[in-house]
């Protein structure tokens, strides 16, 4: 049996998330869809600070909110002139994107719902402490991540490189 | 490997192309061209004379000359080379027709080049007819058909992307059909829990396709080479593709590569599955019989001379499949007669009318007349020529006919003989389209001033010309010898399944 | 009132469809990765969840999810690096006129 | 006999086909000539020898000393292509009574053509012809041929050299190939006989392959039994297998027999003109008169007498096929008559006098019976054939001779040249009287000899061939008439006046003349039956006189003479007569001076049904059809690609939307499958 406050907590980040995803792609003007975007992220870090996963919550501030959303503004600062919306969407492709999106909604959200009975599990588990996260990171055993770190590593170094390279002025 | 004669059929080329690759004038290339052609010639001649004084020492193998080299061991791919009588009179006639076409490319646009990529398709020739592995086999008859795309392409004239293309999709399409057959015929090669084998003889050992594998394996693998032989409906190729290729193209490609298809029919199709081929032989009797006389009809109204012979050639080539599918020895030897036979005067047609079209410029007859008086050389071996293909004694298309039409008639049912007397129908016809071409070209008044101003043949056309009317006329004047090559590889052990002969 | 997963993973759902409606219909090329990165973090939350509900003593969602949050950032980066690339041969974000390679 | 000699006869006039032909270009022209004509004396005079060897030399392998009958020796026979152990063709040299015959014939005639062309192809100036090596070559190639066909020791090589000499015929009749005429009549006699030649390979085909051999020996010997001479047991063993077959006796109606033999016999038709594979012979007449006389006249058409009478015991086996020989041959020996009244091409009348009296041969043959006389029309046949080489030869160089002095082959400009070309006007005469079977010239003899024969056939056919023989006289006169009486000849001015020709041209007219005089007495009975019996006992300069059966002697020479004098009311004087004649059966005459329109429905059957309905469609089909289901199912696959390049348009919003479609179906699926 949950405590009310974590209902209420758990009421308001669902709201924020439904809401600033639902506004992030519908609103005409691109700085306000990035900052729904950022509203989502936060919520999503919410939303793992309440499932206890600290480190991931940091991350996803600091990772998502910090970095991405700073270059989605930079990036649209760049390419459009402030005040300038998007062009109106025409409304019969808007209309198909809807039936797309809502009947995808229900076909997946009737095969969850249907089965709730069998997600029963309630939250357990502790939050993981920083010291195993950081053995898991670095091992090579079962369950670590060695491999996988190097690899993303080499690759963040690939983007930055690429970035640079495809940005630079000619 | 080196110590095999047949071997050197495929390095000779090689090394030519090599050869060509090092040249860097004109000159250069027609001594390589030359003196390899010779080379090639050589060699097959030395082949034939020893191969007779093997034969007449008592040799009694099946093939001679066999050798077999692991190529890829877990399928079981070897290079395995031999020859019989049949493979030797194709490598003769192969080695003749590069020879002659040699000469005939004398003066030709980026020469260099146009002979690497001859080479190479005469390669997959010489690989073709040594191979006995269905898949060395297989590989050279691809090596073969690709280069054709580019030689047409590249020195054509007229349509020659389109007929380019046509004519290397329709092979290709041949080719998938014939691929599917040899790889079931390797998946049925032996005996359940025996080692699977792509060897020809090795398999006709074995006999041990099914019956019910034979009636789907035979007729792709009839249709497939068939498509290269210019069977009845799959001939369209060969009009378009004669008339666009360059002239030493169509001579190599009318007188040697279809009759890949020949004697892929006879050597795979008929040789590995004999009880199919007996009882479905009927169905390509008609498509083939069908082929003679079609393309005999379809060449008297045609105006452009490649396309009167390639039409001729459906003609010709459907009887050589018409005579293997009668399944008799002397029939079957007169097929492989008229390969050679048409392979030789084919080449000679191409080689005259590629002479004539560079000289007028035009292969419409409508527009030519009176060669004769102007050119004389070409004239008389035009006609010379067209005697033989309408069968004129002496030459080598009656031999080669005549074999054909008294084995067909050894069988005695009404179906197979209304199909001999309807293919024998086919030298009235040939007569009529050959005379008229020749009375239009050749004869009559000329019909283009500008005509009067042309020059008869060089040296090197003249050699190459000389060089295959007199192989005709050897086939024509000495033909038993011929038919005594041809005749050991057609003994009643192969056709014991049939009961035939 | 328990709040058992279906709570958590019909928000991510809705999120993600709300990504799917994004991507599809938006001409804007930022619009449009704005979107991909909501169905990121959709699914990113199911990862999450999953973990947390079904197989409370291990770490693997969570470090799919943080590794997916290191991909995310790298392919952000490099898209926008296109697209402001893009916008400065074009002088346009919109997806309809980056059609120049097709040809 | 050492084979030597037929060797040489062989390989002489080949020998000088290859030289001529390949280094004629570099002769003079004279060399040419001399070259030409003494090889082919030299084979005259050895093929005389043979021949002269076989009749008289009494040698046990040429004569059976006991009964007095002819054998047929092989000379010698070299296998050249083994179909099967048994069917292999031969190239041999087979001697018997009729090929020492054709051997004289030919080379005889072959000699005076090679010499009479060395005047022949020069025109008044002395200027040789273009392309004279070239004719001297053709010519030794066709005797080479020619020789080759009639000592063939098998019906396969007899086949080789049907061939060649049809080929060896088209490239003399297109002599002047720059003529499109002359390129047209080579064609059409070559494509007609050709179409012939395919009844005689699949008659051969037929024939080799029920009796196991293609050799004449086994084929048609003859025995004696019981003091008969019938045709020998391995004859009418072989023969007898056909019908033992079980296989296939009997095909389409006729014996399998019959067949090969109806098959056979139409090659005869083809090369010997018969009706209605004829229309060729007239038209040859394109090529240079000597070449008309050689071969158009003296041998090659008699080809075809030559094969049934080489064939003939087999033929006498089957009384059907005789039948046929004979109708053919009685409607074309009419036919072409009636046709020759009314042609005004000099060298056209002799072309169809030339088809009647070849018929007058085959009929003999078809008429010939063992019972009647031992086979007394074979003997006539033969004898005609050799009379009528003669006397035909004879005409057609006369003729020559009046083209090469007046330039046209049209009676029209020729009338009354007796007085300037007396030489030419006396030999014609002969030939004439020879032809029309005026006593004591060859023609006589032999034509009453098949009268004779015919009426002991069927009376029916003897009326009927007599009264084709009166006309015979009729139409040679008519010509002789228009030719040299008529009305005086007026030379054009700046011409010169027709006179006689050189030497070369003479000597052959007058030798020939000389012949068709005397060859009547030649004793044909004893040297030529159908089974090498001699037909007389003794033999003296009047065998053939004694021989002759008067009754129907008295009556042919009576229509002959009879002929020969309405001929001369006619047209000895220019009169109105022809014209009233014409004018009496105006329908008769147009069909005949159509020569009832052969030629027009050929033209029909070749223009309009083969290439208009066969050749034309079939291309239509490939083209349209064949090929274009193919290039068809190339532009179907663009077509298809073209379609579905659409769907990988690189906007990626289309593919989510793929995607989402998909997934939503699969997931719908999978949630129906579920519930």
């Amino acid at each position: 049996m949950e405590s009310v406050g974590s209902i209420i907590v758990y009421t308001i980040i669902t709201l924020a998330i439904v809401v600033c995803s639902v506004l992030a792609v519908t609103t005409r003007k691109i700085l306000r869809a990035a900052t729904y975007l950022l509203f989502a992220l936060f919520a999503t870090a919410a939303l793992y600070f309440k499932l206890d996963y600290e480190f991931l919550g940091a991350v996803q501030i600091a990772v998502y909110a910090g970095g991405i959303v700073v270059l989605f503004v930079f990036s649209i600062l760049l390419t459009s002139q402030p005040g300038d919306n998007s062009a109106k969407l025409a409304s019969k492709k808007r209309a198909l994107g809807f039936i797309g999106a809502l009947s995808m909604l229900l076909v997946a959200g009737y095969s969850l719902v249907s089965r709730a009975s069998f997600l029963t599990a309630t939250a357990s588990g502790d939050n993981p402490v920083m010291k195993e996260i950081g053995t898991a990171l670095m091992g090579t055993g079962h369950g670590e991540y060695l491999l996988p770190f190097e690899a993303i590593s080499v690759l963040l170094l690939a983007c930055i490189i690429g970035g640079v390279v495809i940005a630079r002025k000619r | 490997m080196f110590s095999n004669i047949l071997i050197y059929f495929v390095i000779i080329p090689l090394l030519m192309l090599g050869g060509f690759a090092l040249c860097r004038t004109d000159k250069a290339v027609r001594t390589v061209a030359v003196v390899g052609s010779m080379a090639l010639l050589a060699l097959s001649v030395w082949l034939l004379v020893d191969y007779i004084a093997l034969r007449q020492a008592g040799e009694t193998a099946e093939m001679l000359y066999t050798g077999s080299w692991v190529w890829f061991a877990p399928l079981n791919i070897h290079l395995a080379v031999g020859v019989d009588g049949v493979s030797i009179a194709m490598l003769l006639l192969s080695s003749i027709i590069i020879f002659a076409g040699s000469f005939a490319s004398w003066k030709i646009d980026n020469m260099r080049h146009f002979f690497m990529w001859l080479l190479l398709l005469s390669t997959g020739v010489f690989g073709f007819f040594i191979s006995i592995d269905m898949f060395t086999m297989f590989m050279f008859y691809e090596v073969a058909l690709i280069p054709m795309y580019l030689l047409i392409g590249q020195w054509g004239t007229g349509r020659k992307e389109y007929s380019a293309m046509k004519l290397t999709l329709m092979l290709m399409g041949g080719s998938a059909f014939l691929m599917l057959s040899l790889i079931g015929i390797y998946f049925h090669s032996a005996p359940e829990g025996g080692q699977l084998t792509w060897n020809l003889l090795e398999i006709a050992q074995n006999d041990s396709i099914s019956r019910g594998w034979q009636y789907f394996l035979f007729p792709m693998c009839f249709v497939g080479f068939g498509v290269l032989g210019a069977m009845f409906p799959f001939h369209t190729w060969s009009p378009d593709g004669h008339a666009c290729a360059p002239t030493a193209v169509s001579m190599l490609h009318a007188g040697v590569l279809m009759k890949l298809g020949g004697y892929g029919c006879f050597r795979v199709a008929m040789y590995l599955m004999p009880t199919a081929a007996n009882d479905l032989a009927w169905i390509f009797l008609i498509l083939t019989g069908v082929s003679v006389v079609y393309g005999a009809f379809s060449a008297c109204v045609q105006t452009d001379l490649k396309y009167i012979n390639a039409y001729s050639s459906v003609s010709h080539c459907g009887m050589v499949l018409f005579a293997i599918l009668m399944i008799n020895t002397t029939a079957l030897t007169g097929a492989i007669m008229q390969m050679l036979s048409h392979g030789l005067m084919t080449a000679l047609f191409f080689a005259l009318i590629g002479m004539i079209y560079g000289r007028t410029h035009t292969r419409d007859i409508r527009l030519m007349g009176g060669l004769m008086k102007i050119m004389p050389f070409l004239g008389v071996g035009y006609v010379i020529a067209g005697m033989a293909s309408l069968g004129l004694p002496g030459l080598s298309g009656f031999v080669a006919e005549m074999t054909i039409f008294v084995g067909s008639f050894q069988h005695t049912d009404m179906f197979h003989r209304v199909f001999t007397i309807v293919a024998c129908s086919s030298i009235v016809i040939t007569a009529v389209y050959i005379l008229r071409v020749v009375g239009k070209l050749l004869f009559g008044p000329v019909q283009d001033e500008h005509h009067l101003s042309l020059t008869d043949a060089t040296w090197w056309e003249r050699l190459s010309t000389i060089t295959l009317i007199v192989s005709v006329a050897a086939i024509g004047c000495f033909p038993n010898f011929f038919e005594w090559l041809i005749r050991f590889t057609f003994s009643p052990e192969i056709f014991r399944a049939i009961g035939l002969n | 009132m328990e709040l058992t997963m279906i709570y958590y993973l019909i928000p991510s759902l809705i999120m993600f469809c709300c990504g799917v409606y994004g991507f599809i219909t938006r001409r804007n090329m930022i619009a449009i990765l704005i979107s991909l990165e909501l169905m990121l973090n959709a699914v990113d939350i199911n990862f999450v969840v999953f973990n947390r509900f079904l197989f409370p003593g291990e770490m693997e969602g969570m470090f799919f999810t943080l590794f997916a949050i290191g991909l995310a950032a790298a392919e952000t980066a490099l898209a926008i690096a296109i697209i402001i690339n893009v916008f400065r041969v074009s002088n346009s974000i919109d997806v309809r006129d980056v059609n120049k390679m097709k040809h | 006999m050492q084979p030597v000699i037929p060797i040489i006869i062989l390989a002489l006039p080949l020998t000088m086909f290859l030289v001529l032909g390949l280094l004629g270009h570099k002769m003079s022209h004279r060399l040419a000539g001399i070259l030409g004509t003494a090889g082919m004396g030299t084979t005259m005079v050895l093929a005389y020898i043979v021949s002269f060897t076989y009749f008289f030399s009494g040698n046990p392998s040429f004569i059976d000393a006991d009964t007095h009958t002819r054998l047929q020796a092989v000379i010698f026979n070299h296998d050249w292509l083994a179909f099967t152990p048994s069917l292999v063709i031969r190239l041999g040299f087979l001697l018997d009574p009729i090929s020492a015959l054709m051997l004289v014939v030919i080379t005889t005639i072959s000699f005076m053509v090679h010499l009479y062309s060395n005047g022949y192809m020069r025109d008044h100036h002395g200027v040789w012809e273009t392309g004279f090596q070239r004719f001297y070559a053709f010519l030794s190639l066709f005797s080479f041929s020619m020789l080759g066909l009639v000592v063939a020791t098998n019906i396969f090589q007899m086949y080789i050299f049907w061939e060649l000499v049809g080929a060896s015929s088209y490239l003399l009749i297109g002599f002047y190939y720059t003529k499109p005429s002359a390129v047209s009549a080579s064609k059409k006699a070559f494509i007609v006989t050709r179409f012939a030649d395919l009844g005689f390979l699949i008659g051969i085909l037929i024939l080799s392959f029920y009796t196991g051999t293609f050799n004449f020996t086994d084929l048609t010997s003859v025995e004696v039994s019981n003091g008969v001479y019938q045709i020998s047991e391995s004859t009418a063993s072989s023969v007898k297998n056909i019908f033992a077959t079980s296989a296939a006796p009997v095909f389409m109606g006729g014996s399998v027999l019959t067949w090969a033999l109806v098959l056979i016999f139409m090659g005869g038709m083809g090369k010997s003109a018969m009706m209605p594979l004829h229309i060729w012979l007239p038209d040859a007449m394109e090529g240079p008169t000597p070449v008309s006389a050689l071969i158009h006249a003296a041998t090659m058409v008699v080809a075809g007498v030559y094969l049934v009478a080489r064939l003939f015991p087999l033929y006498l086996m089957e009384e059907m096929s005789l039948q046929i020989i004979v109708v053919v041959g009685a409607l074309t020996a009419l036919y072409a008559a009636m046709v020759a009244c009314t042609q005004i091409d000099i060298k056209r009348v002799l072309a169809f006098s030339t088809i009647s009296q070849i018929a007058f041969m085959m009929v003999s043959l078809g008429v010939a019976r063992p019972e009647f006389h031992h086979g007394l029309g074979y003997m006539a046949s033969m004898f005609h054939l050799f009379t009528h080489a003669m006397f035909k030869a004879l005409l057609f160089l006369c003729a020559g001779a009046l083209i090469h002095a007046i330039g046209s082959n049209d009676y029209t400009a020729m009338h009354g040249l007796r007085k300037h070309m007396p030489v030419t006007h006396i030999t014609f005469l002969i030939g004439c009287l020879a032809i029309a079977g005026i006593i004591p010239f060859a023609g006589f003899f032999s034509k009453d000899e098949i009268l004779t024969a015919t009426m002991g056939h069927s009376t029916f056919w003897y009326v009927w061939m007599s009264a084709v023989a009166g006309l015979t006289a009729f139409y040679m006169f008519r010509l002789y008439y228009l030719i040299f009486w008529w009305k005086e000849h007026k030379v054009p001015q700046g011409h010169h006046a027709p006179h006689d020709q050189p030497w070369t041209m003479t000597l052959p007219l007058v030798i020939l003349a000389v012949i068709s005089c005397v060859a009547g007495f030649v004793p044909m009975g004893n040297l030529v039956t159908w089974n090498g019996h001699g037909m007389f006992e003794n033999v003296n300069i009047f065998t053939n006189f004694a021989a002759l059966d008067w009754g129907v002697a008295s009556i042919s020479l009576a229509v002959a003479i009879i002929a020969i004098i309405i001929a001369t009311v006619m047209y000895k004087k220019e009169n109105p007569l022809p014209e009233k004649m014409k004018n009496l059966l105006p329908n008769l005459w147009r069909w005949c001076h159509h020569r009832f329109y052969w030629d027009e429905l050929y033209m029909f059957i070749t223009h309009k049904i083969i290439f208009g309905c066969i050749s034309k469609p079939i291309a239509w089909f490939d083209h349209y059809i064949v090929d274009g289901a193919m290039n068809g199912l190339a532009l179907l696959t663009q077509k298809v690609s073209y379609a579905i390049r659409g769907l990988q348009s690189g906007n990626i919003q289309m593919y989510v939307w793929y995607y989402l479609i998909g997934a939503l179906l699969l997931g719908a699926i999978t949630a129906i499958c579920l519930i």
